[in-house]
């Protein structure tokens, strides 16, 4: 059988993906959407943990599930004011390489 | 609940975001005749907008700062203690005294915004600054995971837009895209810490999962799930190593922007994390003695707290733009402010709220010398605030409070707040397990000094250079940012005299 | 009984600096009037406080926070503190007017005057202290005063560089005294002296722990009294103007420290460890310092090594656990040192700010009254009898030759040296033929110069003897020993003149050449070579780990040109984000290691 | 839903998600994308979450790829190509992404209830609308209208942001 585990697991993997992409690829639009993986997978553990803590009344901890609602919410307005603040960068620099984005230093 | 009684408790979030609204109507309404006049007179474009925009940026810079003070009018009319959905919303003297103080940093950034000239959309701007406002009275006043997670993302959302609002600068958009990318990634770390703890607790207000935790045994995934709640904290604090966007994001954004970042974002942040680390996990405290440690949330705050303080101010020794300095002084200060948490208990935390507090009121201070002196040079290198004392001598005075605050010298309030910090960090393990890092901070603070120095040596005794000098408009007084600067130069000073003021209500505050 | 008499006296200076400050700062005159008068009116108080018996001040709280810290903002009035106040004020208006003379045509007249009443103020405030906190805060402004007052000629490179040594070194100092004032707080539970007090025996059995404390507090007078390792900052304080040298090394800023010492003394006699180190220090300060002196050459920096070495001797008898001996040798210091920097100062200016001491000579003719009561000071610094100078470095002698002989032998050649450079500067400078232009055209000071000298001559002169200063202080009783030592270290003086005259009269130029001694043992090279590495390491390591973490991410050719200025950053590439990523994520993973699987 | 089903969909959700990031062409990640959030999807009706399921795939496939691909077309993005890998950085990343790995599973490893399998319900939950519904407008009600003063920042922020302005 599948246990909590197993989910715990594939969101941890997934979570570590997401974030390898934001550690590695230098395309911003690719960094964005490895975010939103990781914001995924802390929504699978969430949903995960509501199914696995039931309920006196039998059913799922709805809780966790209005608060995977909210992030889905916020990760979408996340996403669109990362893309806003690319294509503001993209109108000044013409780039999308976080390699070309470095006039801020030491 | 009835939706009255939520009007009435939340009255002081509604103020805020109806004049924000209000604001933002002006903003657009009056920008639209400015449209209308540049494509009729295609020569004067350039003046005619301008003083339009200034005209607008007057108007709602106003409206917002009468906003602001009805709501910490509505502040002060809270009733003492009520919590609503379950810690959601709590109200108690506490909540309320740092809503007031978020709104009065809001209130002076507002002031650093009516003299800044490059932002084209200041009814916008403005409207922006009043919701990242509310993002901050949110965070102070719940002690709910999600409604903290909804309050980060307001806040955070705010500062991205607010950090990469001038389309002028180019750097403006990079410091934009850095700070948004740290912080959507430790956003996302601070959420998986959140589902891991809901996954141990089934429960998401502090209280509740501060009962919970008492009676399991601490098992390593929760150990990991506050480790990376926490780091949600450190980005915004600007804790090391998570503050790499810290210093290019004082650079690059607008002045006003990166003072709130310095000020309100800070000081909330340091109030919602003590929360969560004193209320929510207290019973998994850990202790951070040197010889002693038990694992806990205490020792990784104390490990942030030194690394903090060290790079800080290693790496601040080698700045020469003052926004940098400052920024890599502020990694260095969330260090100094983590350390009374660490020592935990309510005395601790109040000594962190009062450092923080003291320290938000000095960079908005410093800020504000900063964005006048931009003003007048272009620019923010230390060549452009050399020979300040002769272009502009009550700058120059209110600079060196600020600085001499910073430095710990009394009698300001930076050295007060440090005595009291470091002397709970000292009292609060019998076996002086944190005079470790109460040395690191002290060796720390030898070392700040000499930056400071550097400064008020270039404010004093460097000649201004000869472009400086021969600026046209170098005689354009802006009395009420001048005398806002004064204003919090007082202040500085007044609570290192009278630090009771200040001190005594935080800890009688205190739940 | 109670009277804000002490109120006054404390906060006249204050309100004086805040009137020149706020108003003054146009009217030359008007400042300088104030400021004296605000002095003038702080030695009167003084004095009336001293006349009577018994007198307290009322006291306010001033922070507490809920009873966990409690600071009162008391004054203490004992007769160690009303000595110190007459002393330090009374000083402090000689200075006040003499400084009118020689400040006369200065451009930032206003500013010395409202800065010289500020620090009256926190002088005057460390002495007053009830507590540690207050006392702590006084002794920061202090320093920061004399930061302002040291860089008065800022736009003298040498003058910025040593108000910045002055200010960093002595914090240095601080940083431990802090500390020292937590730990002692934090096992006692209190800072105000009088609470401490019959609280130490609390703590008599942590032997270590009281000894730490003890040294840590004595860093504080390390920093702030020049002592061995601290003491670089001192001689370079002579770029501020000569009054300001006469007032930090006379009565106040450096004897501060010692006066700390003293009041004090209640933690650091419990520790008999503390006790020895800090009489060592003393030793060595003082030894050290007058092997510098006989090789200098500016006028103002031998006095300042004078200064040095007296102060050793001061802490000396800290450490023999004597505060009568210190103190007596305080006061006496403070008349003479006063009043040869001040007669220096008279010489300087005569001489249009010529200091060195080989382009004066036969200055004795010229400068009459600034002569004799240059000798008078210079006889008493030397210890000759009965100038004041002789009762009190013989009380600390004794006192060494009954309970140190180690100390005492070392003091005693101390003495000699003394005696060695004193003489020789006098010989060089007011006898032989004038060997510059300046200095045979010399004349007299003004009459605002000489008072102030005559004054300080008369006090340095009789200073010492039983019958004036008993009204001030207690003296140390001497014992059976009374006789030997005053007779060794009159014959270590006479050897010391003796070979002074013989070596130096009728020289132009220098016989002896001691490099050692000359670039004083190297200390300022030493110092600045351990910041210089320690800097160029610690910035070295982080500018390293940055570049390489952020090259390692920008090895890789780039395609496409950007902007003009990108192209240079290129090469740097410091900024970059991914690099800023991948350390974002380097911490993630180590702070979740140290916390779970450590 | 039998085990080999979420493997199935586990797995599809993981190599998408693995593709996103590794893809060259923004295009085919922000595909890959969809299809990995379609098999989180699956694995939240896998967990009797239908309502949740179906936003994901409503707000992901419907609004947020979309969204992304405006953008690639807007800034008429293509493949990075010319680029050389930097081994260096790419080794440090993945270590870093590695350990984190690890050590999620050894702390999983340690957590007992990660052992159990999920308890059965008392009714299906294919009406869990009503219940979210029910919750949304009761306990979550200040959240939800907080979120809507983040949906207004949000929308300030886009337009102003990615507005084109005239020098």
């Amino acid at each position: 059988m599948i246990t909590l585990g197993d989910y715990l697991i594939v969101s941890g993997i997934l979570f570590a993906i997401g974030f390898a992409g934001v550690m590695l690829r230098r395309n911003l639009i690719i960094i964005l959407m490895s975010l939103e993986l990781m914001l995924n997978a802390a929504n699978l553990s969430l949903v995960a943990f509501s199914r696995f803590r039931v309920s006196p009344a039998g059913l799922p901890n709805y809780n966790a599930q209005v608060f995977v609602f909210f992030i889905i919410t916020v990760a979408a307005a996340e996403v669109a004011v990362g893309l806003a603040i690319l294509v503001a960068l993209f109108r000044a620099r013409q780039t999308t390489d976080v390699k070309d984005i470095s006039e801020l230093k030491f | 609940m009835s939706y009255l009684e939520l009007l009435k408790l939340a009255s002081t979030e509604a103020v805020v975001v109806v004049t924000a609204l209000v604001v933002l109507a002006i903003g657009l309404t009056t920008r639209r005749e400015a449209t209308g006049v540049t494509v009729a007179t295609a020569q004067g474009d350039q003046n005619v907008g301008g003083s339009s925009s200034a005209r607008t940026n007057a108007i709602c810079s106003f409206i917002a700062a009468l906003g602001l003070a009805i709501a910490i009018g509505t502040a002060l009319m809270l009733p003492r203690k009520a919590t609503l959905f379950s810690g959601m919303l709590v109200i108690t003297p506490l909540t309320s005294l740092f809503k007031i103080i978020c709104m009065a940093l809001a209130f002076f950034a507002v002031l650093l915004t009516k003299s800044e000239k490059s932002l084209r959309h200041p009814g916008e701007y403005l409207a922006i600054l009043l919701l990242a406002t509310v993002g901050l009275m949110l965070l102070v006043s719940s002690e709910e995971l999600l409604m903290i997670f909804i309050g980060l993302e307001l806040l955070g959302l705010s500062l991205y837009v607010m950090v990469a609002f001038d389309k002028t600068d180019v750097r403006s958009a990079e410091a934009g895209l850095k700070y948004f990318l740290f912080g959507s990634t430790s956003s996302a770390f601070t959420l998986f810490g959140i589902s891991l703890i809901y996954g141990m607790s089934g429960i998401t207000s502090l209280a509740a999962i501060s009962e919970k935790l008492a009676t399991v045994s601490v098992q390593p995934l929760l150990a990991v799930g506050i480790v990376m709640t926490l780091i949600g904290f450190a980005f915004k604090i600007a804790a090391a190593p998570f503050h790499l966007w810290a210093p290019d994001a004082y650079q690059g954004a607008p002045i006003p922007s990166a003072a709130f970042i310095a000020s309100g974002s800070k000081v909330a942040s340091f109030v919602v994390l003590g929360k969560i680390v004193l209320v929510g996990f207290a019973p998994l405290h850990g202790d951070a003695a040197w010889h002693a440690m038990v694992a806990g949330w205490s020792p990784v705050l104390a490990a942030l707290a030194a690394l903090s303080i060290l790079v800080g101010n290693f790496v601040a020794l080698a700045q020469s733009n003052l926004r940098r300095l400052l920024a890599y002084s502020a990694v260095a200060h969330a260090g100094y402010t983590l350390i009374g948490l660490v020592a935990g208990d309510r005395e601790g935390f109040s000594a962190a709220l009062f450092y923080t507090t003291t320290y938000a009121i000095t960079l908005v201070g410093a800020f504000g010398v900063v964005a006048l002196v931009r003003r007048e040079t272009a620019g923010d290198d230390f060549s452009n605030f050399s020979g300040l004392i002769s272009r502009s001598p009550m700058l120059a005075g209110c600079m060196s409070i600020f600085m001499l605050s910073l430095a710990g010298i009394p009698p300001l309030a930076g050295f007060f707040g440090k005595f009291y910090l470091f002397s709970v960090a000292l009292r609060a393990d019998a076996g002086h397990g944190l005079l470790w890092l109460v040395a690191v901070a002290l060796f720390g603070s030898l070392i700040s000094l000499y930056y400071y120095l550097i400064v008020l040596k270039v404010i004093f005794v460097d000649e201004p250079s000869l472009a400086i000098a021969s600026s046209p408009d170098h005689l354009s007084p802006d009395l009420l940012q001048r005398i806002a600067v004064a204003v919090l130069a007082a202040v500085v000073l007044f609570l290192g005299l009278m630090p009771d003021a200040l001190a005594a209500g935080l800890l009688a505050a205190m739940p | 009984m109670s009277s804000i008499l002490p109120w006054i006296l404390l906060l006249a200076p204050l309100c004086s600096a805040a009137c020149i400050t706020l108003f003054a700062l146009r009217w030359k005159a008007l400042s300088s009037f104030i400021s004296i008068m605000a002095v003038l009116l702080s030695f009167i108080c003084s004095c009336l406080v001293f006349a009577r018996a018994d007198i307290s001040a009322p006291q306010f709280g001033w922070i507490d926070v809920a009873g966990a810290l409690k600071v009162p903002f008391g004054l203490t009035q004992d007769q160690l503190s009303k000595m110190m106040l007459v002393l330090v004020s009374g000083v402090g208006a000689v200075i006040h007017i003499y400084s009118l003379g020689y400040m006369r045509d200065d451009e930032g007249k206003s500013r010395y005057f409202g800065a010289l009443s500020l620090f009256m103020f926190a002088m005057l405030g460390i002495v007053v202290a009830n507590n540690f906190v207050m006392l702590f805060m006084f002794w920061e402004l202090v320093g920061f005063t004399s930061y302002v007052l040291i860089g008065h000629w800022f736009y003298r490179d040498a003058a910025a560089a040593a108000a910045k040594k002055a200010f960093i070194t002595t914090r240095i100092g601080d940083f431990g005294f802090m500390i020292g004032i937590l730990m002692l707080w934090m096992a006692t539970g209190s800072i105000v002296f009088a609470e401490i007090t019959p609280r130490m025996s609390m703590l008599t059995s942590h032997p270590t722990f009281l000894t730490v404390v003890a040294l840590l507090i004595f860093c504080g007078a390390v920093g702030k009294s020049a002592q061995f390792p601290l003491h670089v900052w001192l001689p370079d304080a002579m770029e501020g103007p000569t009054p300001i040298s006469a007032l930090i090394h006379a009565a106040t800023m450096v004897a501060a420290g010692v006066y700390m010492l003293v009041r004090v003394a209640f933690v650091i006699q419990t520790s008999q460890t503390a006790l020895l180190v800090i009489a060592w220090i003393g030793t060595i300060t003082a030894v050290l310092a007058a092997l510098i002196a006989t090789q200098q050459n500016d006028i103002k920096r031998i006095l300042a090594y004078s200064t040095l070495s007296q102060l050793g001797y001061m802490v000396m008898a800290v450490g023999l656990a004597s505060n009568d001996a210190s103190m007596f040798h305080l006061f006496t210091h403070a008349f003479f040192k006063a009043l040869l920097f001040l007669a220096a100062g008279s010489v300087i200016v005569m001489l249009h700010h010529e200091q060195n001491i080989w382009k004066m000579g036969g200055l004795s003719q010229k400068l009459p009254i600034t002569f004799v009561t240059f000798v008078a000071g210079a006889l008493a610094l030397i210890g000759c009898p009965p100038f004041s100078g002789f009762f009190s470095k013989d009380a600390i002698l004794a006192l060494a030759y009954q309970r140190n002989v180690p100390i005492f032998a070392v003091g005693l050649f101390t003495a000699f040296l003394t005696a060695f450079y004193v003489i020789r500067l006098l010989v060089i400078v007011f006898f032989g033929k004038p060997r510059s232009e300046v200095a045979r055209e010399s004349r007299e000071s003004p009459a605002v110069m000489t008072g102030p000298l005559i004054v300080l001559a008369l006090l340095a002169t009789l200073g010492g003897f039983a019958f004036f200063a008993r009204r001030f202080l207690a003296l140390p009783i001497e014992k059976e020993v009374a006789v030997f030592v005053p007779a060794v270290a009159i014959v270590a003086l006479i050897l010391g003149s003796g070979l002074a005259i013989v070596l130096y009269r009728n020289r132009a130029s220098e016989p002896l050449d001691l490099q050692l001694l000359r670039h004083k043992f190297y200390f300022d090279e030493f110092y600045r070579w351990l910041i210089y590495w320690t800097q160029e390491l610690l910035a070295g390591v982080f500018a390293f780990f940055d570049r390489w973490i952020i090259d390692a991410g920008a090895v890789s050719g780039s395609g496409r040109g950007t902007l003009g200025i990108g192209a240079l950053l290129r090469l740097i590439q410091i900024g970059n984000l991914q690099a800023y990523l991948f350390l974002f994520g380097l911490g993630i993973v180590a702070l979740i290691y140290f916390a779970v699987f450590h | 839903m039998p085990p080999f089903l979420f493997w199935l969909f586990a797995s599809l959700m993981l190599v998408f998600g693995a593709a996103v990031v590794l893809n060259r062409n923004p295009v085919a990640s922000a595909l890959s994308l969809v299809v990995s959030f379609l098999g989180l999807a699956a694995l939240f009706m896998s967990l009797d979450a239908y309502f949740v399921g179906i936003i994901q795939v409503l707000v992901y496939a419907g609004a947020v790829m979309v969204l992304f691909l405006f953008i690639i077309m807007l800034l008429n993005l293509r493949a990075e190509e010319g680029r050389r890998i930097n081994w260096l950085a790419a080794t440090g990343g993945i270590v870093v992404a590695l350990i984190l790995v690890i050590q999620i599973f050894s702390v999983i490893g340690h957590f007992q209830a990660a052992r159990q399998t999920f308890p059965s319900l008392e009714r299906s939950t294919t009406d869990d609308v009503w219940n979210i519904g029910a919750l949304l407008f009761s306990n979550y009600n200040l959240p939800f209208q907080i979120v809507g003063v983040l949906v207004l920042v949000a929308t300030i922020g886009v337009v102003l942001l990615s507005k084109r302005e005239p020098r």
